[in-house]
């Protein structure tokens, strides 16, 4: 078997069994609905390690599956590039995705859409795989419009839900803003370098690294352009600021795709973008440093919100975007390896949480706010574990993935001279304990404390679900809790293991380029020592007692409530607000768009083309018509009076020309 | 210098003119109709002016003698309210005026021209007028003169045609009819169940 | 020159058969028609006969040089019997009805017929006077012969008084050229004026008076009030045949006149033609949309049709002469076709089709109808594939070749806003619910109802392969000269 | 002033006015309209003889005679349709026969 | 073999002949032997494509006969590959929409049949004819089915749409007669292929661009020519309204490239920035407009309007990526409307409103129909992997190679347009179901389900593998490419 016919199998297995699924799953046996689609990514996930095994060995896999279309002297083409930085994406993606498969037979065991479901994940597997595989940017731009497809599919997945309809709809708008920019970046890519296979382009970057564009009247590097249009559609897909306001609201979804697309896999999409486009943006600095100032200010703002929310998932949504932050950090800081570790060992963890969370949520009889819940460790041990875990993870505890990823992301961001470092800094390290503070808060609120849905019913009431106050949560099916187990190991271990390879081999190093001058990645490889001494370094540092702070403060502040934060009725207002967001779009631009879509159509489109111009034009000859028709007194003298004007007016005429 | 057929022509247009204008200005159509005819005769005694002695003459024979009877006819046999007739006259005059005026002046720049101001007269005609018409009309203009004759008939035919009004008012019956006549217009045929009863 | 007899012998047949109708009449009342109608198609086809064995490529002349057979004259003559025969089928049983077809009725319409041929033949002023007579006074007659019909008289009346004034304008302007040249004969007065003998203004002022005078005769604004009002008042058959044949002889009257005779002024009356085609494109478009009595539309169409002939003559190109005698023959198909529906549909007095929202749901009541109509307004719309199309297309092809791309965009704008009432009577017909107080006839005269189906598929036969008509009038426009 | 060929033409040309004139201003009686015709074809008429008498040609009055001829059937015609209105109408006024308008 | 001659003929000729056999058969013989001829007129444009050669430049299958001499007009009929693909289109749509005709239609159903199969017959006509007349008259002559259709089968206020589309495309056609007329007058001819030969000065060359523009930026329709399309769908019956967006619209691009581009290529180059920027205002305006209607129809209309303004943009750019770009775009778009039409009036049939206030929650009781409208607003909105993406792709890069600005103004339909498509489907697919109505909705029936499967598979395939159409008419639009791209200037 031709490699690239294995190789095709990877998004074709999924894809296969979702429209196998999405045709028939509602006639067939309920087993088929999950066996079909699991087996589809084990395929893929199996494929996958033996895709990643050989691109560790050194073979780049760079071929075309068929030609999309050919247009005058250029050719577009499918295909697909198994590289490193591919290959550690479709293990992520097939390993996450598999897992949430699993998780969902228990999730999803009683939802009527329950063989749609898992069509759609499997479609979204597909999707995502044909999007990392991708050597060109049109198949790139495929797998990132689909997996918005499946994420406004999945969203939306409960539709009777106004909220949920309302919050797919946002994500797909908003990304669309985003591909909108994502879209001109290629075109310009196709029109500079004529070319949209990424070897091809890239191969032809250094004649057009000083090239200037202009616009607005003013000289702009070709290459920022790009690279700013391109981190547009990243911002849209990763959630950074502004283009965040639809994460929030996608948690709207069942949990599983919450893990699967919106924490694992699909939003980190754009650090894995960018991270292809390193040869692109390493030659802006001025990008570069947008990129650092739009992730330092996500990762900061938005885990301030995570502080303030009491849904479970919305908590880990906001956490989510904070980490978003910190890869776009990494990224800005030219440290691509380490936006992707960090990815990496996020999607582990985050999708351990997220699973986590539902599992919670499933003993909660769907319940998902924080305040009516406690001491959830008594009745779901296992849920509890895997949620500590992957709380530490994410927190940064050393020894555990996370911390290896975003301390060495800190770290780089110090290191860094780029315009913006310091703020950046600033904000990572203050986002450790901003993350630590609301993970705790979560953890501590969820799993200790006292049984919160036994005494609070009347704010249950509003909610069709949740448990009654003699019930009790039991510990989710091994369906639930196996994924759990599974994701909790790599969220412990992988960050150990993979931290080495990762800081000073070429494991993803070799996959993208640092432009020189862009040394942070460099100079971080030089502190650093092995795993072991750095977890050990780790407990010394800032960022540790940052979060043992964010730790006690949460202790104090939430769970034992000592203090009663009053904030200003302005912050407040603010951090209600989240920022305004929400408010300037749906409030304002939505509006805007409604107002001029109004004018133009019944101002614009009615009044003045339709009712001036045209019927305007048919009024105006009819008026003319009953005008005319009046000359038609029926008096006869009035007729020959009439011919007589007419003669006269001839015959003036020439006697005009002949006086003249 | 001028010559007493200059007077003459002075003297019998400005009797047509001011004839015409009378014609239709008068208030009673009778008087517009005798105007007409004095008209003709300005006009016969102009064409005389120039040499056309058969069509002056013919002028007043047709015109005055058969037209304009027609024309008196009419207007006597019709009973026409003549106390209305000139209203609105003075409202339009203006305006008519206008263009009339524009008119002849028009054509008094036409005629003024010095080809036809500086035409003369090409050759005197020494034969009667009235021979040399007789000796083309039936030779060199057959086709017109037959086709008059064609329009005289159209004439008749239409004249008749149009005021003909079948035979309402007088009691006679048609022979044609009594001829043509059928048998169901007359007879009507009953069937009746025999006038024996049980 | 040739035999008198052999040239005029159509215009004899028709002479004699117009006193024989005449004499006949009287001995056969109102219901024994047929006879005479027989005796009319028969002089038609015999003359038809006779003027095709004329031949097209010479000129003859008869009667001192007044009477003329050339192509063009043979060309309409042909058309003339062609379209009174037609009329006279479509005429038949709404004659018959309204107790008009007599003899008087068909002798004057022969007597009308053979004013036409006059006018189409003569090449002298007099005799062209002489023909405008014999038909007009033929056709006032005929307007006014339906004389309980207060309408009726009241066109005749009208028509008479302006037919007159405008033959008085006409006359005024034969006397001038008269005067000017010291001929009436056409090729004398065209020898005349090349030898440049005339004053070129007194000329212009002459030929004014002549123009007027034949756009009269069309029914070209701004001399075209006569037209609704008579249209509308005469007996619908009346109306038709106003409306088609009588625009032969105007057309041969124009070309006889202005291209034949006074060529030498083309620049003077191609502006005056311009102007008056112009004008009765947009006006007669214009006005007919505000129109809500069929035949006072069909009026108002006439007149925008007269602007397109007459921007097609105002070319004083050979192709010009051959677009508008396209032209003129293609509306005779359509002008005859709308007429013809008009009238199989109004059969009965008291359901007289009147105004245009009486056709009001045709489709549904007799879809075959409905079809011819649909057809018949289209090409009058000028829509392809229909003879209207290619009358069009023929008169602005003539007309952009001879370089006025201008006049050819107003007048497909003029197209445009014709279109609009064309649209709206299949509109009616089509989209419309029936009245419920009229009722279309029932039953149908099977021959009436085959020959106007002829007719209107002539209109898309002939839209569809036009070269032959394309050919006849070209080789007929170019053996006029 | 001498009497040249421009004066019967003036003559003519005031006398062609006189009958527009007429025409448009007897609103009132259709018999004045025809009389006013009569009127313009007489200003032709005297064109007509006018530059017969110039020209030294007779074909000027032949022309004058047929529309004498032509004239005489054309008022006669004019004239039963005038009793045909009145028949229809009771009156012979312009203003009152105009049923065909719109 | 006349192949092109049958695939003109035989549908108007079959359709001729249902008309006049109407009245002898029932409504289910009209139904089927309709479907028969649509059919039968498909596989003979089917097997045109089998036959078709993709390698060759020129005109194949031409026939060539002479019609009237005397303005040197012929019958000349040939195809390319820019004809064939829309062609196929033609008849594949005309056929489905007889297939679903019985569905809605109750007043005379063969006359509504025969109006379809007269009307893709036309159609076809006017892409194939090679003669300017021919073409003319193909073009004129197809407005009368439609405005019968319109006028007989429309909605209330049918008589003003249809009077108002069929005046504002003649107003178009006429001017471009004359320039034909001029044309004639210039080269003696009516062939296509002599008037691309033809030298002309700018001036001319712009006056004719602006003759044939009238017609066909009415046709497609452009901003501000574009006001009787909404009007006319909102009419018109389903069948019209398929016909009218996925077919006729099509009639002006395709008469643009064939000819207004290489006729007067200068006149192009030099009224590029007018032609842009009318694109650019149908794109990002009307798709502004789109988003605030509240009758489904006329946002699809709107739609409609948006996505020609890119096949304008694609073919304006004059670079070879617009302008298969904007071929593309215009067969994507005979799917995708014609899948929305036949969408709205599936919903139509049931609910007898297009208010699209009146639904909601439609899935709850239509999944599939509502998994096909996601789908094809999807497609609507330009999703990668659906044709309606290919074109719009295409054309951005195309734009791109011209002006960054171009580009970045097209570019907003992907948020625009997926603003309009998704506003519509939260409004009508999801949600609960809105009320007493919307409970009597049910599913798609057979014949439905047929016809939006299809017309999603070919979404599919061409969003997938556009090179199956590229394929075709690679050769054709480079000999149309170096036509415009030489100057035929004297």
């Amino acid at each position: 078997m031709k490699l690239i016919n294995l190789y095709s199998l990877i998004p074709m297995a999924p894809l296969l069994a979702s429209v196998f699924i999405g045709l028939f799953g509602r006639k067939l046996p309920k087993q088929l609905s999950h066996i079909i689609p699991i087996f589809g990514v084990f395929v893929s996930l199996l494929i996958s390690l033996y895709a990643l095994y050989i691109s560790v060995n050194g073979y780049v896999f760079n071929e075309n599956l068929f030609r999309w279309i050919t247009v005058g002297q250029y050719d577009l083409k499918i295909g697909f590039l198994i590289d490193n930085l591919s290959a550690i994406m479709m293990v992520v993606v097939s390993f996450v995705s598999l897992m949430v498969h699993i998780y969902t037979i228990g999730y999803m065991r009683d939802d009527s859409g329950y063989s749609r479901f898992f069509s759609f994940i499997s479609l979204f597997t597909f999707a995502m795989l044909m999007l990392v595989m991708s050597n060109n940017f049109l198949q790139l731009f495929f797998g990132w419009e689909a997996v918005g497809l499946v994420s406004y599919l999945l969203i939306g997945f409960w539709y009777q839900k106004p909220t949920a309809i309302h919050a797919n709809m946002k994500a797909f708008l908003v990304n669309r803003v985003g591909d909108f920019g994502f879209l001109l970046g290629i075109s310009l890519i196709l029109f500079w370098f004529g070319t949209l296979d990424y070897y091809e382009a890239f191969s032809r970057i250094n004649s057009l690294s000083n090239q200037n564009v202009v616009l607005f009247n003013q000289s702009l590097s070709l290459m920022t352009l790009i690279s700013i249009l391109l981190f547009i559609g990243a911002m849209g897909k990763s959630a950074q600021i502004p283009l965040h306001v639809w994460l929030p609201d996608s948690m709207e979804g069942p949990t599983p795709i919450s893990a699967l697309i919106h924490a694992a896999t699909m939003v980190t999409a754009g650090i894995f973008m960018i991270s292809r486009m390193s040869p692109i943006i390493e030659l802006s600095d001025t990008a570069l440093s947008f990129i650092l100032i739009i992730g330092s200010l996500t990762a900061l703002t938005m885990g301030i919100l995570g502080i303030f929310q009491n849904d479970i998932k919305k908590v880990v949504a906001y956490s989510t975007l904070s980490q978003l932050g910190y890869m776009t950090i990494a990224l800005g800081v030219s440290s691509y390896s380490l936006a992707i570790f960090h990815l990496f060992t996020h999607a582990f963890f985050k999708a351990l949480l997220f699973l986590g969370a539902g599992s919670v949520i499933i003993g909660m009889h769907h319940d998902q706010d924080i305040r009516n819940m406690g001491n959830i460790k008594k009745y779901m041990p296992i849920t509890w574990i895997t949620f500590l875990i992957g709380t530490l993870a994410l927190v940064g505890m050393p020894f555990f993935s996370g911390f290896f990823s975003k301390e060495s992301i800190i770290d780089a961001v110090k290191l860094s001279n780029h315009f913006g470092s310091n703020f950046a800094y600033f904000c990572s390290v203050a986002g450790v304990f901003i993350t630590s503070l609301y993970s705790f808060r979560l953890y501590l609120l969820v799993f200790h404390g006292k049984e919160n849905w036994k005494k609070n019913n009347t704010s249950k009431s509003i909610a069709h679900h949740g448990l009654k106050s003699n019930q009790n949560p039991h510990e989710s099916d091994w369906v639930v809790t196996v994924p759990l187990i599974l994701l909790a190991i790599p969220s412990v271990i992988i960050g150990y293991l993979l931290i080495n390879q990762v800081i000073t081999t070429d494991l993803i190093n070799k996959t993208v380029f640092i432009a020189s001058g862009h040394d942070a990645f460099l100079n971080l490889a030089d502190h650093f020592h092995g795993a072991l001494s750095m977890s050990i370094h780790g407990f010394l540092t800032l960022p540790f007692w940052l979060m043992v702070a964010g730790f006690f403060t949460a202790y104090f502040i939430f769970y034992k409530k000592y203090i009663r934060l009053t904030a200003p009725k302005f912050i407040n207002t603010i951090i209600n607000a989240r920022y305004g967001f929400d408010t300037l779009n749906e409030k304002v631009l939505a509006p805007l768009v409604l107002f001029f879509g109004n004018i133009l159509w019944k101002f614009f489109d009615i009044k003045i083309i339709d009712n001036i111009l045209v019927n305007g034009t048919a009024r105006l000859i009819n008026i003319f018509s009953q005008t005319t028709k009046k000359i038609q007194t029926g008096y006869v003298s009035q007729y020959a009076f009439f011919m007589v004007l007419g003669l006269l007016g001839f015959a003036s005429f020439f006697i005009i020309g002949w006086i003249k | 210098m001028m010559q007493f057929t200059d007077y003459l022509f002075y003297f019998f247009s400005s009797i047509l003119v001011l004839s015409s204008l009378r014609v239709i200005t008068a208030n009673n159509p009778v008087y517009s109709a005798l105007s007409l005819v004095l008209a003709f005769f300005s006009a016969a005694g102009i064409w005389l002016l120039l040499h056309a002695e058969f069509l002056a003459i013919a002028l007043v024979l047709v015109y005055v003698g058969a037209v304009m009877v027609l024309f008196l006819f009419v207007v006597m046999m019709l009973d026409i309210n003549t106390e209305t007739l000139k209203k609105g006259f003075w409202n339009y005059l203006p305006i008519a005026l206008i263009i009339s005026g524009l008119f002849i002046f028009e054509i008094y720049l036409v005629v003024t021209d010095k080809f036809f101001y500086e035409a003369k007269v090409l050759s005197e005609d020494a034969t009667s007028n009235t021979e040399l018409l007789g000796s083309v009309l039936y030779t060199d203009y057959l086709l017109p003169f037959q086709i008059a004759a064609v329009i005289l008939l159209v004439a008749i035919v239409s004249a008749i045609a149009l005021t003909m009004y079948g035979k309402k008012s007088h009691k006679g019956i048609d022979p044609k009819d009594q001829i043509r006549v059928d048998k169901k217009d007359r007879i009507r045929i009953v069937k009746m169940s025999s006038g024996k009863t049980k | 020159m040739t035999n008198i007899f052999s040239v005029a012998l159509p215009e004899i047949i028709i002479l004699i058969s117009a006193m024989s109708v005449l004499l006949l009449g009287v001995y056969f009342n109102n219901k024994n028609s047929t006879s005479l109608f027989g005796i009319t198609q028969l002089t038609l086809l015999l003359s038809a006969y006779f003027t095709a064995q004329l031949p097209m490529d010479s000129k003859l002349l008869a009667f001192g040089g007044m009477f003329i057979s050339d192509s063009l004259s043979i060309y309409l003559k042909l058309l003339s019997y062609f379209s009174l025969s037609l009329v006279l089928i479509y005429s038949k049983d709404f004659l018959f009805q309204k107790k008009l077809l007599t003899g008087e009725f068909f002798s004057l319409t022969l007597f009308a017929l053979l004013g036409i041929n006059l006018i189409i033949s003569s090449f002298n002023l007099l005799t062209v006077y002489m023909g405008i007579e014999l038909l007009s006074l033929s056709l006032y007659t005929l307007v006014a012969i339906d004389r309980k019909n207060k309408e009726a008289s009241e066109a005749a009346l009208k028509y008479f008084i302006l037919g007159a004034v405008a033959s008085g304008f006409l006359l005024y302007g034969f006397s001038m050229v008269y005067g000017l040249t010291g001929t009436l004969a056409i090729d004398e007065i065209s020898q005349q004026l090349m030898d440049a003998q005339a004053s070129s203004f007194v000329f212009s002022f002459a030929l004014v008076f002549i123009t007027v005078g034949i756009a009269f005769k069309f029914g070209a604004a701004p001399f075209q009030l006569w037209v609704p009002d008579v249209y509308q008042g005469s007996s619908t058959p009346i109306t038709m045949f106003i409306g088609s044949v009588p625009k032969f002889a105007s057309m041969a009257m124009l070309i006889r006149l202005l291209y034949q005779s006074m060529d030498y002024y083309v620049i003077d009356w191609q502006s005056m033609l311009l102007i008056m085609a112009i004008i009765s494109m947009l006006l007669g478009n214009i006005t007919a949309i505000a129109q809500v009595k069929i035949k006072r539309l069909l009026a108002y169409s006439a007149i925008s049709h007269v602007g397109f002939i007459f921007l097609g003559l105002a070319t004083g190109a050979v192709t010009g002469i051959a677009s508008a005698l396209f032209y003129v023959s293609a509306y005779m198909l359509m002008t005859l076709a709308s007429f013809g529906i008009i009238i199989i549909l109004s059969n009965q007095k008291k359901n007289e089709i009147i105004e245009i929202n009486d056709l009001a749901g045709l489709a549904k009541e007799k879809p075959w109808m409905a079809f011819l109509l649909l057809i018949t307004f289209l090409s009058l719309a000028g829509i392809p594939p229909t003879i209207g199309f290619y009358a069009k297309f023929s008169v602005i092809q003539s007309v952009i070749q001879f370089g006025w791309v201008w006049p050819a965009v107003i007048a497909i704008i003029s197209a445009l806003i014709g279109m609009y009432y064309y649209l709206k009577i299949i509109k009616i017909a089509y989209f419309d619910d029936p009245n419920s107080d009229k009722k279309f006839v029932k039953q149908q005269n099977f021959e009436f109802t085959i020959t106007l189906s002829i007719n209107v598929m002539a209109i898309i036969l002939i839209g569809l392969f036009p070269e032959f008509l394309l050919d006849i009038t070209t080789l007929t426009s170019i053996l006029i000269f | 002033m001498i009497v040249t060929l421009s004066h019967y033409l003036f003559l003519a040309g005031i006398l062609f006015s006189i009958s527009i004139l007429g025409i448009f201003l007897n609103r009132k009686n259709i018999i004045l309209i025809l009389m006013a015709i009569e009127l313009m074809l007489l200003a032709v008429n005297i064109n007509f003889i006018a530059f017969s008498y110039y020209l030294g040609d007779l074909a000027g009055q032949v022309f004058v005679f047929f529309i004498l001829t032509v004239a005489a059937a054309e008022s006669a015609i004019g004239l039963a349709i005038i009793i045909l209105i009145f028949r229809n109408y009771q009156s012979i006024d312009v203003a009152d026969i105009n049923r065909l308008k719109e | 073999m006349s192949l092109l001659s049958l695939a003109i003929w035989t549908p108007i000729f079959l359709g001729f002949f249902l008309l006049v056999i109407n009245t002898k058969i029932s409504n289910t013989v009209t139904y089927l032997l309709g479907n028969l001829f649509g059919l039968i007129s498909f596989f003979i444009t089917l097997y045109l494509y089998f036959l078709f050669d993709k390698s060759v430049q020129g005109f194949q299958f031409q026939e060539f006969a002479p019609w009237i001499n005397y303005y040197s007009i012929n019958y000349h009929v040939g195809m390319d590959g820019i004809s064939l693909p829309l062609i196929l289109l033609t008849s594949l749509i005309s056929w489905l929409v007889i297939f679903i005709s019985s569905n809605s239609v109750k007043k005379s159903l063969a006359f509504y049949i025969a109006s379809f199969l007269i009307l893709s017959g036309l159609m076809i006509g006017v892409f194939l004819s090679l003669d300017a007349i021919l073409y003319y008259i193909f073009w004129e002559a197809m407005l009368i089915p439609m405005f019968l259709l319109i006028g007989i089968w429309g909605g209330p206020n049918r008589v003003y749409a249809t009077i108002k589309f069929f005046l504002y495309t003649v107003l178009g056609s006429l001017f471009m007669l004359i320039a034909f007329i001029y044309l004639y007058t210039q080269t003696g001819s009516f062939s296509v292929i002599d008037y691309y030969d033809k030298t002309l000065t700018l001036t001319h060359q712009v006056l004719i661009f602006l003759a044939f523009f009238m017609a066909f930026a009415v046709k497609i329709p452009m901003w501000p020519v574009h006001t009787w399309l909404p009007d006319a769908h909102v009419e018109a019956p389903t069948g019209g309204s398929v016909i009218l967006a996925a077919i006729m619209l099509k009639l002006g691009g395709y008469s643009f490239i064939r000819f207004a581009l290489p006729i007067a290529p200068d006149a192009a180059i030099y009224l590029k920035p007018f032609l842009v920027t009318l694109s650019l205002i149908a794109i990002v305006y009307i798709a502004l407009v789109a988003i605030v209607q509240t009758d489904m129809k006329k946002l699809i209309a709107y739609s409609s309007i948006s996505h020609m303004g890119f096949v304008t943009l694609g073919l304006f750019m004059l670079n070879p990526l617009g302008f298969e770009g904007g071929y593309i775009q215009m067969i994507s778009h005979g799917f995708i409307s014609a899948a929305l039409f036949f969408a709205i009036g599936v919903l139509y049939d049931r609910m007898h409103t297009r208010d699209i206030s009146a639904y909601g929650g439609v899935i709850n009781k239509m999944p599939i129909f509502g998994a096909f409208f996601v789908l094809f607003a999807m497609a609507n909105s330009g999703l990668p992997g659906t044709s309606g993406f290919v074109g719009e792709f295409m054309v951005i890069l195309g734009a791109m190679q011209e002006n960054f600005w171009i580009a970045l103004f097209a570019s907003l339909t992907l948020i625009f347009g997926a603003t309009y498509s998704l506003w519509l489907v939260k409004r009508i697919i999801f949600g609960v179901v809105k009320d007493e109505q919307n409970n009597a909705l049910f599913d798609l029936n057979a014949k439905e389900f047929f016809v939006m499967a299809l017309l999603a598979i070919l979404t599919l395939l061409i969003g997938v593998y556009p090179a199956i159409i590229s394929d075709i008419t690679n050769q054709s639009s480079a000999v149309i490419m170096d036509l415009i791209q030489q100057s035929k200037l004297p």
